[in-house]
């Protein structure tokens, strides 16, 4: 893994945040959500032609090679203008699944230079929720089963699905208009779409079998959540933001409430939270570019989501707070970061379920000495 | 006539308990959102029939003239029943300040409306520069021969696009010296052309809150209640049995029942970290309402509630806030997803219990606000 | 049960009250504390010819037949001015076990009149603490085995022992300097003294056998704990006066530090966590002297002490923090509330156990209905 | 003599862990209490001897000449391996203030006697009537001839009663318009008639903190240290390394460690609910020092800190209490018993963890100062 220098992160940080202000800003979510489509075509080509998508794919694939560090990067700065598109689970997910299993596949490049989206369909629900096993099945040239909490759908090309073949765990991938698919859309408090599809018969390509398959995802998923806390860590910094600049100006009893003692200790307990947080997930996105073990990695993703979340639910709920009524508005953009906090919070586990893999992690590596 | 305050507690709820069973519909019942008054005629018709619209009004207005204990049996009910309290701002609002402060004309013509909802009020009351300091409000009312010239804004006016009238407090004298005074209380109609109500839509993507405009509106001056420039204690006086109200268990009693049900679906009861917290939540509520019945004994033994009523609003806002907080987090992947989850039979709406949990630390006198009250009234600092 | 009336309960509160203030108040324990006795017996001697220790227990035994509630209102008292005397667990446990299993026993009397001071031993301790088992053994004629955290055993004339013996479980008594007995004293942070005991061969009187003994242990244990959730609620009543009265005097930058809204909100949280525990413990006590049920009984008190332990821990800490350094010095007293908190919140169980507690009982209450 | 700047980061953190694992006596790891000097003399000599009594004064002065990189890294090699810091007021505040404010006179008498201990030091800041307002101080130093004339009372004086000499704020211009002008440092000896001392017993039954009353003490006009009138400008300089000393993680680390050790033994890690607090506890101190990196990191490239760097004072305090807490919760039945619980070979002093923690949020600016200044000074409000 190169190391990234401070001033190529800098430079990242400026390119991608200036690229997203001028496609809007924050308020872009909220035009993009009230067009009733998922995300914008035209600033997802402009992400791809900064090589955003690619930002941690090796080079020989078309990717920056720049690793998580810059990844992070990325989705702080998506995190911070709440833009719609699904940045972060195609780098994590469908680049991170190819890049580790099929880098020769050509459409790995197609997918980094924005040409083909991918979505990434690995979860199962049960009666209680998530399902801990893998019910869908792969003959070998079609699929039948269903998956479920499939992010980044909508506007997908392929499909790619982890199912047990005949040799056990598959991803195989499919195209967004197989037949034999059926899907169920759910729309989630940030005008996003999860999707639960169904297959019968549904033809299928294989593209990696065997312990691989399970290990890359592994990774994957790991990457994908540090990279979730990384977005949720940009959402909460604009959140601060929004509210300090609120209680500074709002008057109420001829002062501005910023100056009652009480909403200057809570901003500061808002603002603690968040430096913690930032300090955290970079941090645990540094080590992951670092570690040796695939259980490191996992330890350090759990311990940034669930850092990530405490920080990012309770400065939105505090800025809804010290917004008071017009922050329950849709007018306001504070609504718009707590709506998504929420999403961004259940997908991949909240804290309580990353805190829990974080000490089983330490546990299991304590163990290993 | 029944006395329903002749007839004791136990007989009082099993009475109200089996009208709404045998007449309240079914698909009215926890009702998610705030009804339009079409929505719920039917059931407004049939309470008009029972004479059980406006429970504590005077008999002779046409109420039930419940005493304060029956009064609180007949809100827990309601609200144990999932019964909506329809379009009420004329019967909890209205009706109170007309029967303590108008004038017989007033009575007359206004109270028969409000029971038959010909007549569908709103309140205006805060501003966009007057919420928590609602004292600083602006808009007036200024006198032009037998009318008031209403110019102004209010904001966060529930239900204002489905209302005929609007009772609101108004500045009628700019230049006197403290805020607090030169405010009267003023009745106007909605339906005319210096009105303009704009509805806000809040981030559950709900519309039940409302700006309104006014633009040289015009009321008669027959429609002043009670004393030209005294509104603001008069507006004091009928907020002292909505304090004990707006502090009730109701809200987190039911959206305790729906975390139980949903964990229970959910298999979360088997992790004992939910367990908990769960057990921390139900405490919460189960305590809250041992402390709700200290002040609700109070009331019944005839006693006013001081200003440490308050504590009820901020211990049951927030523990309500918490346990929609924790409906999200047993849903787990679910738990951004729009619309009700089904768990066996049932649908739990959690993201909707989160949003709705919001506003209650802001409304009715933000949580704030009530600490700076305790701390004044009550410890004495 | 008889249902006492308010007004019997305030000349109850009156009287007790009174008594105790007379004796020095809340400074009592501190003197006590350094004249390095357990408890003043001239003290208990009045207690008891108040009727204080009899409060709860049947007339015919010489007690007041008052019930728990009253019984609650003794422990509020006592908490108030944190009294040493080993109070709460004589009434509960002691008297408690006595009136069930042993009406007629003439030391019952001899109890409540103050003439005999009795210790309960029935918790043992394995190597992560509190046994879940007795293996105390009694032979008909002696006991062997060891027991732990024994309250006011100090001043004790006799001690009554849970044991496991020829015919299941036994409560026997045995004399405080009877043969064979050991015992190792262990301070606790409000200067009373918890007891490990052993006994080799240890003479021993039979006071009852069998499944009664377990079930009037489960209910005596019950009474003690939410009799210890009432004290919990006199100390941290008055612990709330003593910050109250201090942030009105204190001065810091030209005013009482109690005029400064962060100050004055946390004043307001202590406030309303107080009067919530108050309301909650005591619609328990009522609701354990209506109760039909052990169960209910046990889920009532757990209810108790779950919350008196939260609201005393929360506001004895607050105190201390609000005190700022003086808090951390003896010579205020807010330090002997915050101590004896600590001594009864670990005593009978914590916050977290009883939540627990309460939560398994109710659900055995709606399986059962 | 080495140059420990030159060396690596690594290299130092050997050769000082191997320092400390060499001489420093066992039985005074981890010391829970306070030491009076005679009690770890013997450490002092071999520290002394090795000429590091002073990692962060110039080489000049006889210090390590250490930059802030190195003395992070001896600061936390010596937290980690439980070395007591020593009488180390002289070395900490003392020093420093001569330093850099001192004549070539007092440096040449008083610095060479810090390091030997000859003379030991302790700090006279804080008065009954100045707390969190330190600039409120009253106690007096008057000019008589050539001497100060010191009246009044300093009170929370760590160690008072086995110190030789006393540095202090007073107040040297009672009329001065603000109450931050007119005070000035003064050094004084304690071995005098007018110095009285007085432990104060702390709720843990401690005696660490004292009450110093000053009865006409005096002490030489040569004494004053800088210019006079100036000392709160000079008071707030030498704070300036403390504040992130104070915010750094040891503290919490420790505990944290007790804790694992304490609830491995007790069988709670068994306890799902536990392992969730403990996780939360845990994650808190690792994300802590995580930020405290971020700053170490500014003082390694020679930044100086901003007022921001209070956070790490809050967060670590208010961590370091939670976990003392739990440590409470763990030993259940136990959890008010005074002394170590054993767990295994090891003894546990749960109760001191829990009082130990309990001041770390009152002393060294309370945490509502510190919340007050990041306010004002890093959220502008």
């Amino acid at each position: 893994m190169t190391m990234v220098q401070d001033e190529d992160l800098r430079l990242l940080r400026d390119s991608v945040g200036t690229l997203l202000d001028r496609a809007g800003g924050l308020g872009r979510a909220r035009r993009v959500r009230d067009d009733d489509t998922p995300w914008d075509a035209g600033i997802w080509q402009e992400l791809a032609a900064a090589g955003v998508l690619g930002v941690a794919a090796p080079e020989e694939a078309g990717g920056l090679g720049m690793g998580l560090t810059a990844a992070g990067v990325v989705a702080e700065e998506i995190g911070r203008v709440t833009a719609p598109e699904p940045v972060v689970p195609t780098i994590g997910l469908a680049i991170g699944l190819m890049q580790r299993l099929c880098r020769q596949d050509p459409m790995l490049e197609a997918a980094i230079a924005g040409d083909v989206v991918l979505a990434v369909a690995w979860q199962e629900r049960c009666a209680t929720g998530l399902s801990d096993d893998i019910e869908c099945r792969f003959d070998g040239t079609t699929l039948t089963g269903s998956k479920d909490w499939v992010v980044g759908a909508s506007g997908a090309d392929h499909i790619l699905v982890l199912a047990e073949g005949p040799r056990g765990s598959v991803l195989v991938r499919i195209a967004a208009d197989a037949s034999g698919l059926l899907m169920q859309t759910r729309l989630q408090s940030d005008a996003s779409e999860l999707w639960g599809i169904s297959f019968a018969d549904t033809p299928a390509e294989v593209l990696a079998e065997g312990a691989q398959v399970t290990d890359a995802l592994t990774n994957a998923v790991a990457d994908t959540t540090a990279l979730a806390a990384a977005e949720l860590v940009g959402l909460s910094g604009t959140a601060l933001v929004l509210t300090l600049d609120y209680i500074k100006t709002r008057e109420q009893f001829d002062k501005p409430i910023g100056s009652f003692q009480v909403i200057q200790h809570r901003a500061v307990d808002m603002h603690v939270s968040q430096e913690v947080s930032q300090a955290a997930v970079r941090e645990a996105l540094a080590a992951m570019d670092q570690a040796g073990s695939t259980l490191e990695r996992v330890r350090q993703a759990s311990r940034a989501k669930a850092r990530a979340c405490t920080a990012a639910q309770k400065i939105t709920r505090e800025a809804i707070q010290l917004h008071g009524a017009v922050g329950y508005t849709d007018e306001f953009d504070v609504g718009l970061l707590l709506n998504r906090a929420l999403v961004l919070s259940a997908w991949l586990g909240d804290a309580a379920f990353h805190r829990r893999r974080w000490l089983d992690a330490n546990e299991t590596e304590v163990a290993a000495q | 006539m029944t006395d329903w305050n002749g007839i004791s507690d136990e007989e009082f709820r099993r009475e109200v308990r089996a009208f709404f069973e045998a007449e309240y519909p079914e698909e009215l019942r926890h009702l998610p959102h705030r009804p339009k008054f079409a929505e719920i005629e039917h059931w407004h018709v049939k309470l008009h029939a029972k004479g059980w619209v406006a429970p504590a009004w005077p008999i002779e207005f046409g109420g039930m003239g419940l005493e304060a204990a029956k009064l609180l049996i007949f809100y827990e009910e309601q609200q144990h029943y999932g019964v909506n309290r329809g379009r009420d701002m004329g019967i909890q609002m209205v009706g109170p300040l007309i029967i303590k402060f108008g004038t017989e004309a007033q009575k007359d013509y206004w109270l028969p409306r409000i029971l038959s909802c010909e007549d569908i009020w709103c309140q205006g009351y805060s501003e966009p520069g007057a919420g928590s300091d609602l004292a600083n409000l602006r808009t007036s009312a200024m006198i032009d021969g037998d009318n008031f010239v209403i110019n102004g804004q209010k904001i966060w006016t529930t239900m204002a696009h489905d209302a005929t009238h609007i009772f609101m407090l108004v500045r009628t004298d700019p230049d006197a010296p403290k805020k607090q005074q030169g405010i009267s209380f003023v009745l106007a109609s909605m339906d005319q052309p210096g009105v303009d109500v704009r509805t806000i839509t809040t981030l559950a993507g709900e519309t039940e809150f409302c700006e309104v405009f006014f633009d040289n509106a015009r009321t008669p001056r027959a429609n002043l209640v009670g004393e030209i420039n005294k509104g603001w204690s008069m507006a004091k006086a009928l907020l002292s049995f909505e304090r004990i109200f707006i502090g009730s268990p109701g809200l987190a009693q039911n959206a305790l029942g729906q975390l139980e049900t949903f964990a229970r679906g959910r298999g979360a009861f088997d992790d004992p970290v939910f367990r908990d917290r769960y057990a921390e939540a139900a405490l919460d509520v189960e305590d809250h309402a041992a402390l709700y019945s200290r002040f609700a004994d109070q009331l019944k033994r005839g006693e006013t509630l001081g200003a440490d009523v308050s504590m009820l609003k901020i211990w049951v806002t927030e523990t309500y806030q918490r346990i929609s907080e924790l409906m999200i987090e047993v849903a787990g992947p679910d738990g951004g997803s729009i619309g009700p989850l089904q768990v066996g039979n049932v649908g739990v709406d959690v993201l909707a219990s989160f949003y709705k949990a919001r506003p209650t630390t802001i409304y009715g006198g933000s949580n704030e606000i009530q600490r700076n009250i305790l701390s004044k009234a009550v410890l004495g600092l």
